[in-house]
């Protein structure tokens, strides 16, 4: 099949690549002399395209795609979430003016995004993830300053390491079936099975599951708070998605109940203990994104009947809160110690509550969405009958409660010392009702986000 | 749909309070008040239907004219919850207990300026989140409200509490939310192990036959939460300092309300879900109940914090709540359900006196204080009530709850009983200290110099008429108690027999 | 709740309880004439009431049980009522007149007092009275429980009357405390009979005591004597009352004369035929009440203070009550308890009367001169002192306590032995009652008085108003000629004639004034009164009972009556075994001693900080174990720890990463 | 080309991967820890090309042209990081960028 | 015999590389760098993958060493320079080369003891007509996304060598 070959069907399946490509090229090209604003808009006119392209065809029956993709209901919801993930972080990409090369880089990562989400093959998986990590790495050094460039640089390196496992693990699959297609992993031999050691070894990288999930913290305090969130979001609902057509495969045995459970048992460990006491926000968040990450991790690992479902809500039901945190820390100046956040609430009351809000909503209690999330957790965890498993996640969430719940009180904090009030526009306000919004909303009425999932499910 | 406006009309009133200031000033508190008396209205119009057309409840079977409202509709069906409320007496009771207090809360902090529009919020949310617990019968909303439960008590205490606030209001945070997790986790085994559609349902649930141990370890799960809650010692760490630390209307909220539903939910959900598990546990639980009760009256006993004093009360209070549940007889559950009552009553009226004393003389220290008796007669007379009522003096509703209780522990063991009744003595022992040290005598350091004002005594004048009257005059509240009762102790029995 | 003439025997209590609560609640200021007709008509009324059903039922109309309302408790029933049998008219009858006269009586006593405390005073006196009359006519045994608990609160307000003193404030305290033990028993056994008779009607539950098991009897009647005990103050429950005598005298009159001391004994009055399906219980009743009696009697006779010893003998008095309960004769029980009403408040108001307003206060030299000071309360005085000491045929106390001693003698062998004991009390009683009366006749001496107050003695009238003479002779006439009335009163409440051999009747009569002989000895021996000044004197400086040695050697006479003084030191060995233990305990667990203040809440954390301590911190250098002891090195220990994982540098994070691969590839190069 | 030698080649990748995974690991100056990726990607190279000869299938090289890209890609970054660090740090010693941590 | 022949090329690339990552100087390691990029290309040709390989030396071995060997000239070359760097790989390398032991180690006795699975037929030499219609005709797509991540890297590296200072970096230096 050459381009030319192109059918409508293919079109309309690629329809959402389609228009962010053309959005990151348009941007692109404006960039250096339009207005910064317009770049912005321009730029974002592409994921929103792309974002009401996947949701209006959720439900419809999957096309046939050209080779290396696939369009079914999980690349859909994939590619909307990512897609809205990005327009979001898009809003709060603050070093815009100078740096123009901001809004192309987020819709590219947002491509990378949508790649991941849609691949069949290694090699899709493997430009989906690559593209994520360049342009996150791009934007990383959008402010040139030294913890962003030293954060850039971490990833980087890393970056690379996970890549080349990554790849090797396709190789040796690759050697031993002859198939460079998902499929290639239901083979049973040694050399499928150390690929699928290097493969999960890549993917938990990107995943930040431990011990791959080091450059997290430091990307997320070294970057663009909306760097940081995409990263936290969209690249994670990607690679979920990518884990699920991997779960599906099915992999070979130990590496996928017993590594993919340990690594993620760890993550849930290592992220909340070093997130208890840290004083960055964005830090705090770091870390606790690894614990996150941990969650979705075992829930797959657990083989429940309910885990795509479950790993999918979760990470949806996780992604509002994040923004919404990371939003605020963009308005604080980029990284809010626990200090600067003392008695926010009472100088910005948005600001203060929705980063209330998200906090409740990371933790996990009721009338937020997290809640639901943590719910869908245990009930896949307790239908997978995987009790160690369970066990972590509560001693996680227990864990968790209590630094989350240290930022909490420190926005109602009465504090007499004068400190600057965070720098919100218009965008962002609403951004940050919208989120806020879709938390509580979500939380007392989650229907149409179950709705939304279930739409996704083969 | 009445029943939901009870839980949502003092919600939306909370939200409305919270801005309504930013149109008109000083209307959050006639909104906050409006929504909790349209709340009271319609639970008086609820129950009034209930009492007067018979049961509406034809959805559950076998238990008809035992609910005095039913409502049912979906709410997430694809998570097979639903919203699920009924009400039988025993809800009713708390509901008016919980929008009655509410509405003294509210009159109590009438003159607050401090973010006042906040704490309409926090007494109008608190109200309405019990309020589902009081009504939920789908677990997974009841566990729901149960954790929301704790935000706005929360926020009490870390805003406008006195002391290490901050580090009081994370305490109790993280004891309920710990022990709120088993509860979380026994509700989504529940859901996640029915056969067929996954439900919450709590009478489906009541329904199926869950092996013995499973029911043994779920029921741990919930157990946990309420004993958590209730307090019972060893669990208890957080209430003393929520008590002290937290301003008076949080801890007549703490006491009246909040309490209140830990019991709620030992009376309501052991039995009916798990009434083999109950009769495996029930004994252990009287075991801690009999211990709570003795230990939580000596550690009154030595207390030099009025507040924590009371607190401590509590613990033994709530204690016999457990025995008397635990019990499991009708003795002892009715006897329960009147204690929970009557504790609300004289714990928070307790409360309003002694966070009266404190708005006048800026301490709590009982070394310090006294002479009300020559300052401040109505003070001291008020004070004496409740002093009565607290070492449970017939007449009061709380020895009509405690003697019933007592009766019930004979009938399970006479040792529970002997253990209660050295309770009510060691209750002379701290009552009369406190009493004594703040009422008699010369005024000490802290000189109370102003009486009690009218808009103090006439919430405590409905608070002590209420324990007269229901000591006096319980058959009201037996009536509607017993239905509770009555399905709580058949459900025992049908096992252990 | 039907309407019937019946009903008006609610009223009785309800005029006091009105009363109360006119005094207590009414929100304007009374003035102090208002307030002395109200509680007069709240002491008066239920007398006014009371006097005519008494008749009616003397003459066969009693009213019975009257029903209030009735309460549904799941299957049982339970029927609140008022009853008026005998027992409750004439005990009725008997604590509604000294009400009455007592309340009469305050209204010159308590002349001085502020108007505020005046209205407190009243309104307490009446909701006493209330209470008192509510256990009384009581048909149930809640609404009997109820009188009988609210006794012990008003006793507690009464007695620590004066808020302002300690040692009132102690003596409320320790009163409430210790009769709410016996409120314990008497509660588990009045739960346990409704357990067994399904019922709270008292008509129903003592006949259904028939039915009981033995076991269950001799336990319910065990904690029936237990309670009773304890509100009467009988060993080894009594030391309670001694220091209640810190409340006003019109308190002691009431509270300790008629009303709460002897509801005791009216208990057991109640429930006798259940008591006599439990002999044993009896016998350990009789004996316990000869004891009481007998260790009243003793210390009575040494105490320097008049309440003090007035106290002792209200404890000595209602151990015969129970002496005579004990052998099965309760009517002459009911007799005595008449009689000990009316004497015993009048000698606590006449006493009242004439030490008011002494710098001494209620000590025994305060007495000295009553007979020249106060001649109406001195011969009051000297005529319930006399039927106190039951100066035979001419006092009503010698009727009553000769049909008990009657009672003892006709109890078989154990009986013998009891009478004795009670017929050595006699005379002790004789003893300590006209010394009390000797030393009223003996003159003032200054050398008693060191302070200038006596000037405040001498300028006291002579005779008091009609308020507190007119309650004085009602009351001597009737401790005098009463004792005619003890016959129609056992036949009334069903009892035999009381018949004793007359030799008996000799002893019995010569006790008492063997006992005047004893009383002249210790006035008037020279050795005797010298060794109980001294005995004033220490026991007046040391306010405690001085060790062996102190104070100089110590005649044996001087130390037995130091010893009896003091109670036999009751008080100290309760200090000892229960105070002391229970002060240390609540102290320990508030974190006064080595404990944290409220243990079992911190055991979690005390918990794991031992954990830490005893196996973590041995192999703290062992990094590896130290990981696996995570959980009790405490998280934040263990944050501060991980969070180094961290270190910054890219070539750790590759070296994690590097193992995380390594481990993986083991793990399938491990798995076969 | 038989099975025996096609395990060979991936022997040798495998090899090429650890020995640029060492030089990442064990040398602190940024170049060389750039020089080290390179060497590190070669070896899936290796393996694909490798593979794809066993098989004959031109996808193998396929992915080996896309790997390059990767390595080029990065090696551009890679290099303008390290220009835009030298400008402030000591970029001869990674260990020394470690501003974020903990 | 075409199997020892690669074999022997692709040792020779594994002896290269291992000495690039271990000298001193940036510039022998970049020599022994093409040496070894060299060796693979060779390997591919020996492969029978001719694009491969002319693909190695013309990107690889050209294009992207010349812009290492553009860079390197900002690197100190000193001896005392050289001297600490050998120090430093002295000092840093055991605990690395454990490591890679225990992860190369399993890798590789894994793949000794791995199999090809049976039925699939050994292929041969793969023309460089095959792979061009591979890359343009079904992955296509692929191609496309790959310039993708060229563009990435391209706004990025041209944001980082751009002159201008850092006007707008918001975060201050830690």
């Amino acid at each position: 099949m050459t381009p030319a070959d192109l059918t409508a069907a293919d079109l309309t399946a690629l329809a959402p690549l389609i228009v962010l490509g053309v959005a990151i090229v348009v941007s692109m090209l404006l960039a250096p002399k339009a207005d910064a604003a317009l770049v912005r808009y321009v730029a974002a006119l592409g994921p929103f395209a792309a974002m009401g392209i996947a949701v209006m065809r959720l439900g419809t029956p999957s096309l046939p795609m050209p080779a290396l993709l696939v369009d079914d209901g999980f690349a859909r919801l994939g590619v909307a979430l990512v897609a809205a993930t990005g327009l979001a972080c898009l809003i709060f990409l603050r070093p815009a003016l100078p740096a123009r090369e901001g809004p192309p880089l987020m819709v590219l990562a947002t491509l990378g995004g949508a790649v991941l989400a849609m691949a069949n093959h290694a090699a899709t998986v493997f430009l989906g993830l690559e593209i994520i990590t360049l342009s996150l790495l791009a934007l990383t050094v959008l402010p040139r300053s030294n913890a962003s460039l030293e954060a850039a640089y971490k990833l980087l390196i890393l970056g690379a390491i996970g890549a080349a496992a990554l790849l090797l693990g396709f190789a040796l699959a690759y050697a031993e079936t002859g198939d460079l297609s998902l499929r290639a992993w239901s083979g049973s031999g040694m050399l499928v099975r150390l690929g699928a050691a290097l493969l999960l070894a890549g993917i938990a990288f990107k995943f930040s599951l431990v011990p791959f999930h080091m450059w997290t913290p430091d990307l997320f305090s070294g970057a663009p708070p909306a760097v940081a969130a995409f990263a936290g979001v969209a690249s994670k609902v990607a690679v979920a998605v990518v884990l699920i057509r991997l779960a599906a495969a099915p992999m070979p045995e130990p590496v996928w109940s017993t590594g993919l459970a340990a690594i993620g048992v760890a993550s849930i460990l290592l992220g909340n203990i070093q997130a208890l006491r840290q004083p960055s926000l964005v830090r705090m968040l770091g870390y606790s994104a690894v614990a996150h990450s941990g969650y979705v991790a075992v829930i797959l690992a657990s083989g429940a009947p309910l885990g795509a479902e479950a790993a999918l809500f979760y990470l949806a039901s996780y992604a509002p809160g994040l923004i919404a945190a990371f939003c605020v820390a963009a308005g604080m100046g980029g990284a809010p110690m626990l200090d600067d956040l003392r008695g926010l609430i009472w100088r910005s009351p948005i600001a203060g509550a929705a980063l209330a809000l998200a906090l409740l909503s990371l933790a996990g209690l009721p009338a937020s969405v997290g809640f639901l999330g943590k719910f869908y957790l245990f009930t896949a965890l307790i239908e997978a009958e995987a009790w160690a498993l369970l066990a972590a996640a509560a001693v996680g969430s227990a864990l968790g409660l209590y630094f989350y719940m240290v930022f909490m009180v420190t926005l109602f904090r009465r504090d007499d010392t004068p400190r600057p009030t965070p720098q919100f526009q218009t965008a962002d306000t609403i951004l940050l009702l919208t989120a806020s919004g879709m938390i509580a909303a979500l939380g007392v009425n989650p229907n149409p986000l179950v709705n939304l999932v279930r739409l996704a499910l083969p | 749909m009445t029943l939901g406006a009870i839980i949502l009309l003092p919600f939306f009133g909370g939200l409305v309070a919270l801005f309504a200031n930013l149109i008109w000033p000083r209307t959050d508190r006639w909104v906050a008040l409006a929504s909790l008396v349209l709340g009271m209205a319609a639970l008086i119009f609820v129950t009034a239907q209930g009492v007067l057309t018979g049961s509406s409840a034809a959805g559950i079977e076998g238990e008809a004219g035992r609910w005095l409202a039913l409502h049912r509709s979906d709410w997430a069906p694809a998570l097979g919850v639903q919203i699920l409320l009924a009400m039988d007496g025993l809800s009713g009771v708390l509901l008016f207990l919980s929008l009655g207090l509410g509405i003294l809360t509210v009159i109590l902090s009438w003159n607050e300026t401090e973010k006042s529009a906040l704490l309409m919020a926090a007494l109008c949310w608190t109200v309405a989140t019990s309020n589902g617990v009081f009504l939920a019968f789908d677990l997974l909303v009841f566990a729901f409200f149960w954790e929301l439960m704790m935000v706005p008590a929360f926020l009490m205490i870390a805003i406008w509490g006195h002391g290490t606030r901050e580090a009081t209001a994370i305490k109790f945070l993280i004891f309920n939310t710990i022990a709120g997790l088993g509860l979380l986790a026994a509700v989504f085994y529940l859901g996640s192990t029915s056969e067929g559609p996954v439900t919450f349902d709590a009478f489906v649930i009541a329904a199926r036959d869950i092996d013995p141990t499973v029911q043994v370890w779920v029921l741990a799960g919930f157990a946990l939460a309420f004993m958590v809650k209730l307090p019972v010692p060893p669990f208890h760490a957080w209430l003393p300092d929520a008590h002290t630390q937290a301003p008076t209307v949080g801890s007549i909220l703490l006491a009246g309300l909040l309490l209140k539903t830990g019991a709620y939910g030992l009376f309501r959900f052991p039995a009916m879900l798990f009434p083999d598990g109950f009769a495996v546990l029930a004994p252990y639980g009287l075991i801690l109940g009999a211990f709570g009760t003795i230990y939580g009256a000596l550690v009154a006993c030595g207390q030099t914090d009025a507040k924590r004093l009371v607190a401590y009360t509590s613990v033994a209070h709530m204690s016999v709540v457990l025995m008397g549940i635990c019990g499991g007889v009708h003795f002892s559950m009715m006897g329960a359900g009147i204690v929970m009552v009557a504790h609300a009553f004289s714990a928070s009226a307790l409360f309003l006196l002694i966070g009266a004393i404190y708005d006048r003389v800026g301490t709590r220290d009982i070394r310090q204080l006294g002479g009300l008796q020559r300052n401040a007669p109505r003070f001291a007379a008020t004070f004496a009530l409740f002093f009565s009522a607290t070492l449970a003096m017939p007449g009061t509703a709380n020895f009509l709850g405690e003697a019933l209780v007592i009766t019930g522990m004979f009938q399970v063991n006479w040792v529970y009983a002997s253990i209660t009744l050295i309770s009510l003595v060691i209750s002379v022992v701290y009552a009369t200290r406190l009493f004594q040290r703040v009422v008699f005598g010369a005024s000490r350091k802290a000189e109370v110099k102003q009486d009690l004002t009218w808009r103090e005594l006439g919430p405590i004048l409905v608070l002590g008429t209420g324990t007269l009257f229901f000591g006096l005059l319980p058959q009201g509240l037996m009536v509607a108690l017993d239905p509770a009762v009555n399905a709580a102790v058949g459900a025992i029995q049908a096992v252990t027999k | 709740m039907t309407l019937s003439p019946a009903l008006i025997l609610l009223l009785v209590p309800s005029f006091a309880l009105a009363a109360f609560m006119v005094l207590g609640l009414y929100p304007y200021t009374l003035r102090r004439r208002q307030v002395h007709i109200i509680a007069l008509l709240g002491g008066a009324l239920p007398l006014l009431i009371m006097a005519p059903l008494t008749g009616l039922c003397a003459a066969g109309h009693c009213l019975g049980v009257v029903p209030i309302f009735t309460l549904t408790v799941g299957q049982s029933v339970v029927a609140l009522a008022l009853t008026l049998d005998p027992l409750g008219a004439t005990i009725g009858l008997t604590v509604s007149a000294i009400g009455a006269a007592v309340l009469v009586y305050s209204i010159t006593y308590m002349a001085a007092t502020s108007l505020a405390d005046l209205r407190r005073f009243f309104a307490l006196m009446n909701l006493f009275l209330a209470a008192m009359l509510t256990m009384v006519l009581a048909g149930d045994s809640i609404v009997f429980f109820l009188g009988w608990e609210l006794m012990g609160l008003c006793s507690y307000f009464l007695i620590a009357y004066n808020t302002t003193s300690a040692e009132s404030i102690t003596a409320g305290r320790k009163a409430f405390i210790m009769t709410r033990v016996a409120d314990a028993y008497l509660l588990a056994a009045l739960l346990l009979l409704f357990l067994h008779a399904n019922s709270v009607r008292l008509d129903v539950l003592i006949p259904a005591s028939a039915t009981l098991d033995a076991t269950m009897t001799i336990v319910i009647a065990a904690l029936l004597l237990g309670g009773a005990l304890g509100k009467s103050a009988q060993v080894p429950f009594h030391t309670w009352l001694p220091s209640a005598m810190a409340g006003p005298t019109p308190v002691s009159a009431l509270l300790h004369s008629a009303t709460m001391v002897a509801a005791g004994a009216f208990l057991l009055m109640r429930f006798a035929p259940l008591m006599q399906l439990a002999p044993a219980v009896q016998v350990a009743a009789a004996v316990l009440g000869v004891a009481t009696a007998a260790y009243g009697a003793m210390s009575a006779l040494f105490q320097q203070d008049v309440k003090r010893l007035l106290a002792y003998s209200s404890i000595s008095q209602i151990g015969f009550m129970m002496l005579s309960l004990g052998v099965g004769a309760p009517e002459a029980a009911a007799a005595h308890f008449v009689m000990h009403a009316i004497f015993k408040s009048l000698l606590f108001l006449a006493a009242g009367d004439i030490t008011h307003g002494c710098v001494e206060g209620t000590d025994l030299s305060s007495m000295r001169g009553a007979w020249t000071r106060k001649p109406v309360s001195y011969v009051a005085f000297v005529a319930g002192g006399a039927s106190l000491a039951g100066l035979p045929m001419i006092t009503a106390g010698w009727w009553s306590k000769e049909a008990i001693l009657s009672a003892v003698q006709g109890f078989g062998a154990v009986g013998q032995v009891l009478w004795l004991g009670a017929v050595l009390t006699a005379l002790l009683t004789g003893a300590y009652a006209s010394r009390a009366i000797m030393i009223g006749l003996m003159p003032m001496r200054d050398s008693d008085m060191p302070h200038a107050g006596n000037v405040h003695r001498h300028e006291a009238p002579r005779t008091g108003t009609i308020w507190t003479n007119l309650p004085l002779m009602l009351l001597a006439t009737g401790a005098i000629v009463a004792g005619v009335l003890v016959t129609p009163i056992m036949h009334f409440l069903g009892a035999e004639e009381p018949h004793a051999s007359a030799f008996s009747v000799y002893v019995a009569a010569a006790a008492p004034l063997l006992g005047v002989g004893l009383a002249l000895a210790l006035v008037f021996v020279p050795r005797l009164s010298e060794g109980l000044r001294n005995v004033r004197a220490i026991s007046r400086k040391a306010r405690k009972m001085p060790r062996r040695g102190e104070g100089g050697p110590q005649s044996r006479f001087v130390r037995l009556a130091l010893w009896l003084n003091w109670g036999m030191r009751f008080d100290g060995l309760y200090q000892v075994m229960f105070v002391r233990p229970f002060v240390k305990g609540v102290r320990w667990l508030n974190g006064y001693g080595s404990a944290p203040a409220d243990p079992v809440g911190t055991w979690p954390m005390l918990a794991l900080v031992w954990l830490q301590q005893k196996i973590t911190a041995p192999l703290a250098p062992d990094w590896f174990d130290k990981l696996w002891m995570w959980g009790a090195a405490g998280v934040v220990r263990l944050w501060a720890l991980v969070r180094r994982v961290q270190t910054g540098r890219v070539r750790d994070y590759g070296f994690a990463m590097a193992g995380g691969i390594a481990g993986l590839l083991l793990l399938v190069w491990g798995t076969p | 080309m038989t099975d025996t030698f096609l395990i060979g080649m991936l022997v040798l990748a495998a090899g090429l991967f650890a020995v640029g995974l060492f030089g990442v690991l064990a040398r602190r100056a940024v170049l060389f820890q750039l020089l080290s990726l390179e060497v590190m990607l070669s070896g899936p190279s290796l393996a694909f090309v490798a593979a794809g000869a066993r098989h004959g299938d031109p996808a193998g090289q396929g992915m080996f042209v896309l790997v390059l890209i990767l390595a080029a890609a990065e090696v551009a970054l890679g290099l303008a990081l390290y220009l835009r660090m030298a400008r402030t740090a000591d970029v001869t010693d990674s260990d020394s960028i470690r501003d974020l941590r903990h | 015999m075409i199997g020892w022949f690669p074999l022997f090329l692709g040792t020779l690339a594994l002896v290269s590389a291992a000495l690039a990552v271990t000298r001193p100087s940036v510039v022998h390691g970049l020599m022994w760098l093409v040496a070894a990029l060299l060796s693979l290309a060779a390997t591919f040709f020996a492969l029978g993958a001719g694009f491969a390989g002319a693909v190695q030396i013309l990107i690889y071995a050209g294009a992207i060493l010349a812009v290492f060997v553009f860079v390197v000239m900002t690197f100190d070359a000193s001896p005392p320079a050289l001297a600490r760097e050998r120090l430093r790989l002295k000092q840093a390398a055991r605990w690395p080369l454990l490591m890679v032991l225990a992860l190369g180690l399993p890798l590789a006795f894994g793949l000794w003891g791995g199999a090809v699975a049976t039925g699939l037929a050994p292929g041969g030499r793969v023309p460089v007509q095959a792979v061009g219609g591979l890359l343009f005709g079904p992955w296509a797509v692929a191609v496309e996304i790959a310039s993708f991540l060229l563009i990435a890297a391209l706004l990025g590296a041209r944001h980082l060598v751009r002159r201008d200072p850092p006007t707008d970096s918001e975060r201050p230096a830690p």
